[in-house]
């Protein structure tokens, strides 16, 4: 079993609703897959992907305890 | 190298004159590179009252090491400091201080202007702007090298 | 736009500051670049112990004038400072001080090397050095963007 | 007759022993000439040369009352 923790951020976080939630998977599987199982929906085009605080691409694969996080182009600075 | 995530107003000038007079630097820099970003009352067109500044905690901070972290591989610097604001800010508060000291000037020159264009791009931020209508909108995106 | 020769130590924190809060600028600006200069107690391998810093009284006005009308044609900036020293300087004293506002950040960061680099290849000063030795000598040339 | 005043500053100044002195002319020459007449010397190459504080090339011609200077590379900032 892999458990995960998901995380949104700014406007994204306000379309969801919630902040983070955990999900349960029995395999591994991308963090594509893991929007699209959670929210039904394709993931908005200019999203941004972290998993463990570092930058992923669409296609890489989560890992059990990892932290996944969503967010919209960042505008710090 | 010292990052600071602050959710109050900040001094900038205060803030290097702190974190230089700890550096057992004296004599030994010739350049400092300082760039100020600073909350302005306009943006696209619109007055905006204040500004609300998001951040994802922990990854920020990553993300910010990571940068200087290459800034240090291209160019020889001898120490950076990093102040950025979070929470909410009125127009005229500073929202990010970058100082780069160096023996020579094009060291910090360039290493300021890159750990600035990199966090711009990848540091996780967002801004939600307070307009003269009381309307909140989150800011899409950061302009490219502006 | 303000331009100052001194021949006394200053402190560049303390020119920002006063020179910002005169500007009817609050709010205006979203930018600032700011490089300071710093004598090294070091050059070209040698230990330097001080410095004389001539030059060319009303030419120095003159040529910096023209530097920042240029960058003023250049880039969009709202305010532009430089401070220069002359006379008798000491290690870790502040050299040269330039400080650009504007309202997105290229034009103070181009603007602000520009004007830097500029002010090395046309400003008439002269540095002279006095080693450990207590032998003096003249710098030679400033490094090409360096 | 064209009066012109010299003016020489850092290391070349040293050189010369003095910073400004007074040239009266009959005709204008350019400020290369200048130095040839008054140092009898070829000008140092990488001499730069300034008429009433703007830089000019070695072929510029003087007019009466200029304020021509000679100095070495400058080194400030």
């Amino acid at each position: 079993m892999i458990t995960i923790t998901l995380h949104y951020f700014a406007s994204l976080r306000e379309q969801i609703g919630r902040s983070q939630e955990t999900l349960t998977l029995a395999d591994s599987i991308t963090v594509l897959d893991v929007w699209q199982y959670v929210h039904q929906t394709p993931l908005p085009d200019n999203t941004l992907i972290a998993v463990n605080m570092e930058y992923v691409e669409r296609m890489h694969y989560i890992c059990d305890g990892d932290e996944v996080a969503f967010f919209p182009p960042v505008t710090g600075g | 190298m010292t990052i600071k995530i602050v959710d109050s107003v900040f001094d900038p000038f205060l803030e290097i004159q702190d974190f230089q007079t700890q550096l057992a630097l004296n004599g030994k820099f010739g350049a400092t590179s300082i760039f100020i970003g600073t909350m302005r009352d306009f943006n696209e067109g619109d007055e905006v009252h204040a500004m609300t500044l998001e951040h994802y905690e922990g990854m920020t901070q990553k993300q910010l090491e990571k940068i200087i972290t290459t800034a240090k591989d291209k160019w020889t610097i001898l120490e950076a400091l990093i102040v950025h604001r979070i929470g909410d800010i009125l127009p005229s508060e500073p929202i990010v201080l970058i100082a780069i000291w160096s023996v020579h000037r094009a060291d910090a020159f360039e290493a300021c202007r890159y750990i600035m264009e990199e966090l711009k791009s990848n540091a996780p931020f967002w801004k939600r702007e307070t307009l003269s209508s009381h309307q909140t909108r989150w800011v899409l995106k950061n302009t490219g090298s502006k």
